[in-house]
């Protein structure tokens, strides 16, 4: 019997501006299926705010509010302040940020935040550079990777920076609770949010989402790329509860990281040895994480 | 060599042929096209020091303070929020006397968000103690970034410069630009040598902490060394001229201003327009006037009373305003006006914020308002927003 | 002074053959400004682009309201744009499509030439067959309506600023000069 | 909705009014998804995936249908359909 495997209920409207294939409207979208309608999104500069649409219309069916780049966590967490002293609580509050305006201009509004273990859910929109202004690198852009200020000439001068471990860096900070989702698991995307919401505290959620402008990618292969980033171990799922580590998408064998990097002509330049490197590091960095694992869970 | 190329590009190539030693890069709409190029020119070789990616507009103004006080030359470009964010360093900039050149594509400032142009952030950023420099077209943003390195450096005003461009309106507009060749700017332009650095051989502590018994004669010497730039400025354009055929005025530019019956004063993009217009005007016997503010700080007050003989109205164009004021240029431009018992008649006219077209249909329609106040020998209202839906239907 | 508007749509390159254009007319000894009407732009999304050429320098810095020329580098766009508004009575169009005259529906009497650019486009690999890149190749039969600019300035824009595959975008270019009838 | 005329009838601030729903991005596409549903297996993983809200089912068990006013064209669905039931045609141009 055809089932829907994910809530029906929508809270994103039709005619948003997300370009064809982008990730951030499908993130939107499963966010909301978990977190229902008594939730209030804030929004620096980014796609995220400009997927939603010019004013005087925007594509939600919640309150949003828009600030200022870097203080995206601050103003969550002042919203969040406003609601506890009007006796608001059963309202969620999510602070929705892209990668460079979380882990480079805004991290220092975030870790305060989670200092004071402010009760909201920050959620970081990853499409791995600046991708409104135009894609240039950001904390969040992987090695290889060409972006408008990493430009290629002579097969030099693409990212070189490993992606930030933001993760690993709130963790430390204190989060309560943290997890990698990509849009294309929804089902384990709606299943963390649902989880982070109703634990109190300063949730972190890294959404890993596609541009296909910035990317270089065929629109319609963006579901596709997202899937290969985790069946590479290139961006693995798992999350971190109260500290402990653990995997929320088993793979068992993990496909080489050339089948993701093929698909992108923002790696089109990377030659076999650099792709080799990559596929070392990819390689080192899911050990480390199974090591986490291992570790944090005794 | 003339190439075509847009504002932003211009600016890079300011900055590339006056060899800027570090550059802190960070982008925002419109500026960032200034910063990709400059990482095209990085990775190419063409630039002569570092490019870096930083976090954020507050760390960029703080890195290059940081690298200034070595003795490099150093080099940004920022927007609205940009700037807005850092605001706090640019006094630092200021009082540290670290002559960093930066260059401003001036955008409207939030909420709610608009990525075109106006200029209420640089409008924003007049007390911090930076040279403001605005540019009519995109010759004029390579050549003032230059000049800016040359007159900021110079050991008798050592301050920080903006280099002021309409976002979008040139920014993202192709014009024809002569790129000077290195030569000429190497020896327009000395190397950077400042007189304060950090030096192991002298070392010393950049800052400190100054008591209330010493602090206004420090506050003095910057008011001092702002006034003094202004013969600089003059200088500098004059040698620039002389270097390369090509002059701004300085501080300010008179154009058919002879014999007008009406001037209005105004910076940026919009003066070319103006001028534009001027022209077809007087064609018509229409004797309308144009001033064009090249420098707003320092305030070039002395040329400014020179209107008071010169018309008996003025006009000011905004592409800001001060709620609860009136547009930033306008008070200054008053400002440098007044003179007790003169009987100058002026008003503000504001408009162009946040992208909106100033067309020459409604610069024509501020030279005829100022010619009908000149007739009628009074100021209807002080401040008009134009264009603007108020429902008179005059313009929708 | 003349003044030229290009629609497209994000990513056919109507903005570069705006800047191409301004760029030949330098390179023949007039002035230019070339500048994309500043919206966001979304790839599929309406987009328009503007060239100022004169023989003496050009200081407006505004919008064009009342073209000489518009050049249509996608048909379907004049379903949703009103792409001939402010046409002066003697501008004139340009329009990529493969119908003929009497099939396209256009109102204004202004005079309109048409040539296949995507035909053209496509024959040199320029872009795919849903997203074709016209723009060369529609610049080439404008400069046969505008002969002010010569096609050899024309070429050696566009070699100069199309991004990628530059001698493709110039055959392109030529193609579409030689094809399209003097006009 | 009020009436947007002169700045009288603005709020104080900008806060909206309406939904993007009067914005038919449909207009963006080149080539449109075709749903084919005799191949179709009612698993709505083009439902799931669709970035633009395009692909609509009434009530569980209904087959899915493209919303064309919307649909920018972006060929996910196709891609990620697991019974080859939705093909890309190029847009057809008026």
């Amino acid at each position: 019997m055809p089932k829907f495997t994910i809530p029906k209920e929508e809270y994103l409207y039709k005619g948003h501006s997300g370009c064809p294939g982008c990730g951030t409207p499908l993130a939107l979208r499963y966010a909301l299926k978990a977190l229902g309608p008594r939730t209030v999104l804030n929004f620096p500069a980014g796609c995220g705010g400009v997927v939603l649409g010019v004013w005087p219309g925007y594509a939600m069916k919640v309150p949003v509010v828009d600030n200022a780049f870097e203080c995206t966590a601050a103003v969550a967490n002042g919203i969040r302040a406003g609601f506890e002293v009007k006796g608001v609580d059963d309202a969620y509050v999510v602070g929705w940020a892209g990668d460079g305006a979380t882990v480079d201009i805004g991290l220092q509004a975030l870790s305060a935040t989670v200092d004071r273990n402010s009760n909201i859910i920050y959620v970081m929109l990853d499409n791995e550079a600046y991708m409104n202004t135009g894609i240039q690198k950001s904390g969040c852009t992987p090695i290889g990777a060409w972006t408008t200020t990493t430009p290629v000439s002579g097969g030099k001068g693409y990212n070189l920076t490993p992606k930030k471990r933001i993760m690993d860096m709130l963790v430390a900070n204190g989060i309560v609770y943290g997890a990698t989702v990509n849009i294309a698991y929804p089902e384990d995307f709606v299943t963390r949010m649902q989880k982070a919401k109703d634990i109190r505290g300063t949730k972190f959620i890294h959404v890993f989402a596609p541009c296909s402008a910035g990317w270089r990618t065929d629109p319609s292969k963006s579901v596709e790329i997202a899937r290969l980033a985790t069946q590479t171990g290139t961006f693995p799922l798992y999350e971190v509860d109260r500290g402990k580590y653990s995997l929320t998408k088993e793979i068992k064998k993990r496909k080489p990281v050339d089948e993701y990097l093929k698909l992108q002509g923002r790696f089109r330049h990377l030659s076999k040895d650099a792709i080799a490197d990559i596929q070392k590091l990819v390689d080192e960095e899911y050990e480390r994480l199974l090591y986490k694992v291992k570790v944090t869970n005794g | 060599m003339i190439e075509v190329m847009t504002s932003n590009y211009a600016a890079a190539h300011g900055a590339r042929l006056s060899k800027v030693e570090v550059i802190a890069a960070y982008p925002i709409t419109p500026q960032s096209s200034i910063s990709e190029k400059l990482a095209e020119m990085s990775v190419k070789g063409e630039l002569h020091g570092q490019y870096i990616l930083v976090e954020s507009e507050h760390s960029a103004m703080s890195l290059l303070i940081g690298a200034s006080y070595v003795g490099a030359r150093t080099y940004t470009a920022t927007s609205s929020h940009g700037l807005a964010l850092m605001h706090e360093m640019l006094y630092w900039a200021t009082g540290a006397r670290r002559p960093i050149v930066m260059t401003i594509v001036s955008r409207a400032m939030a909420p709610p968000w608009n990525i075109w142009g106006d200029q209420m952030d640089v409008i924003g950023e007049r007390d911090t103690g930076w040279m403001q420099f605005f540019c009519e077209n995109n010759q004029e943003t390579l050549d003032t970034t230059i000049m800016s390195y040359r007159i900021a450096e110079d050991r008798s005003v050592m301050l920080p410069a903006m280099v002021i461009e309409d976002g979008f309106i040139l920014s993202h507009t192709f014009e024809a630009v002569d790129l000077p060749d290195q030569d000429d700017v190497d020896d327009f332009l000395p190397k950077f040598n400042p007189e304060l650095k950090i030096d192991f051989n002298d070392p010393r502590r950049f800052g400190g902490l100054v008591m209330p018994d010493w602090w206004s004669e420090f506050r003095f010497r910057i008011a001092q060394d702002m006034e003094d730039a202004k013969k600089k400025i003059i200088e500098v354009d004059k040698e620039f001229e002389k270097k390369f055929g090509r002059s701004y005025g300085g501080l300010v530019e008179f154009y058919n201003c002879d014999d007008a019956d009406v001037i209005l004063a105004l910076a940026g993009s919009a003066v070319g327009t103006a001028k534009h217009v001027s022209d077809k005007m007087r064609e018509r016997g229409k004797k309308v006037g144009v001033v064009k503010i090249k420098t707003l700080r320092p305030l070039p007050a002395e040329e400014l009373t020179k209107l008071n003989d010169m018309v008996p109205v003025v006009g000011v164009f905004d592409r800001s305003f001060n709620f609860g004021h009136g547009g930033g240029i306008f008070s200054e431009i008053r400002n440098g006006i007044y003179t007790p018992g003169g009987g100058l008649l002026t008003k503000n006219y504001v408009g162009g914020m946040g992208g909106r077209d100033f067309t020459p249909k409604h610069m024509e329609w501020v030279f005829e308002d100022l010619l009908r106040i000149k007739k009628e020998g009074k100021v209807d209202r002080m401040i008009e927003w134009i264009p603007l839906r108020d429902g008179t239907g005059r313009w929708y | 002074m003349i003044e030229i508007r290009l629609h497209g749509r994000g990513g056919q390159g109507a903005v570069v053959a705006s800047e191409m254009l301004a760029r030949a007319a330098v390179r023949d000894g007039m002035h230019a400004s070339a500048f994309p009407f500043f919206g966001v732009e979304r790839r599929g999304c309406p987009v328009t682009a503007f060239c100022r050429i004169d023989d003496k320098p050009i200081r407006i810095h505004a919008g064009i309201y009342e073209p000489d020329y518009v050049i249509v580098l996608d048909p379907g766009l004049m379903a949703l744009v009103d792409v001939f508004q402010g046409l002066k009575p003697e501008g004139k169009i340009l329009i990529n499509t493969t119908r003929s005259r009497e099939d396209l529906t256009i109102k204004a009497h202004n005079k309109v030439v048409i040539v296949d650019a995507t035909g053209i486009a496509l024959k040199h690999g320029l872009g795919s067959e849903t997203a074709p890149i016209v723009n060369t190749a529609i610049i080439g039969a404008f400069v046969k309506m505008f002969p002010k600019i010569s096609i050899d300035s024309l070429l050696e824009s566009v070699r100069e600023a199309a991004p990628v595959k530059k001698e493709e975008n110039a055959s392109a270019a030529r193609d579409a000069y030689e094809i399209t009838k003097e006009v | 909705m009020p009436v947007l005329k002169t700045y009288k009838d603005l709020p104080s601030t900008p806060v909206t009014f309406y939904s993007t729903e009067s914005n038919k991005t449909g207009t963006w596409r080149t080539i449109r998804p075709i749903l084919d549903e005799s191949k179709c297996t009612r698993c709505y993983i083009c439902w799931k995936f669709c970035p633009d809200l395009s692909v609509d089912v009434a009530k569980e068990g209904d087959f899915p249908s493209i919303d064309y006013d919307y649909c920018k064209g972006c060929g996910v669905c196709a891609n990620e359909c697991p019974s080859d039931a939705i093909h890309m045609e190029k847009e057809a141009h008026k």
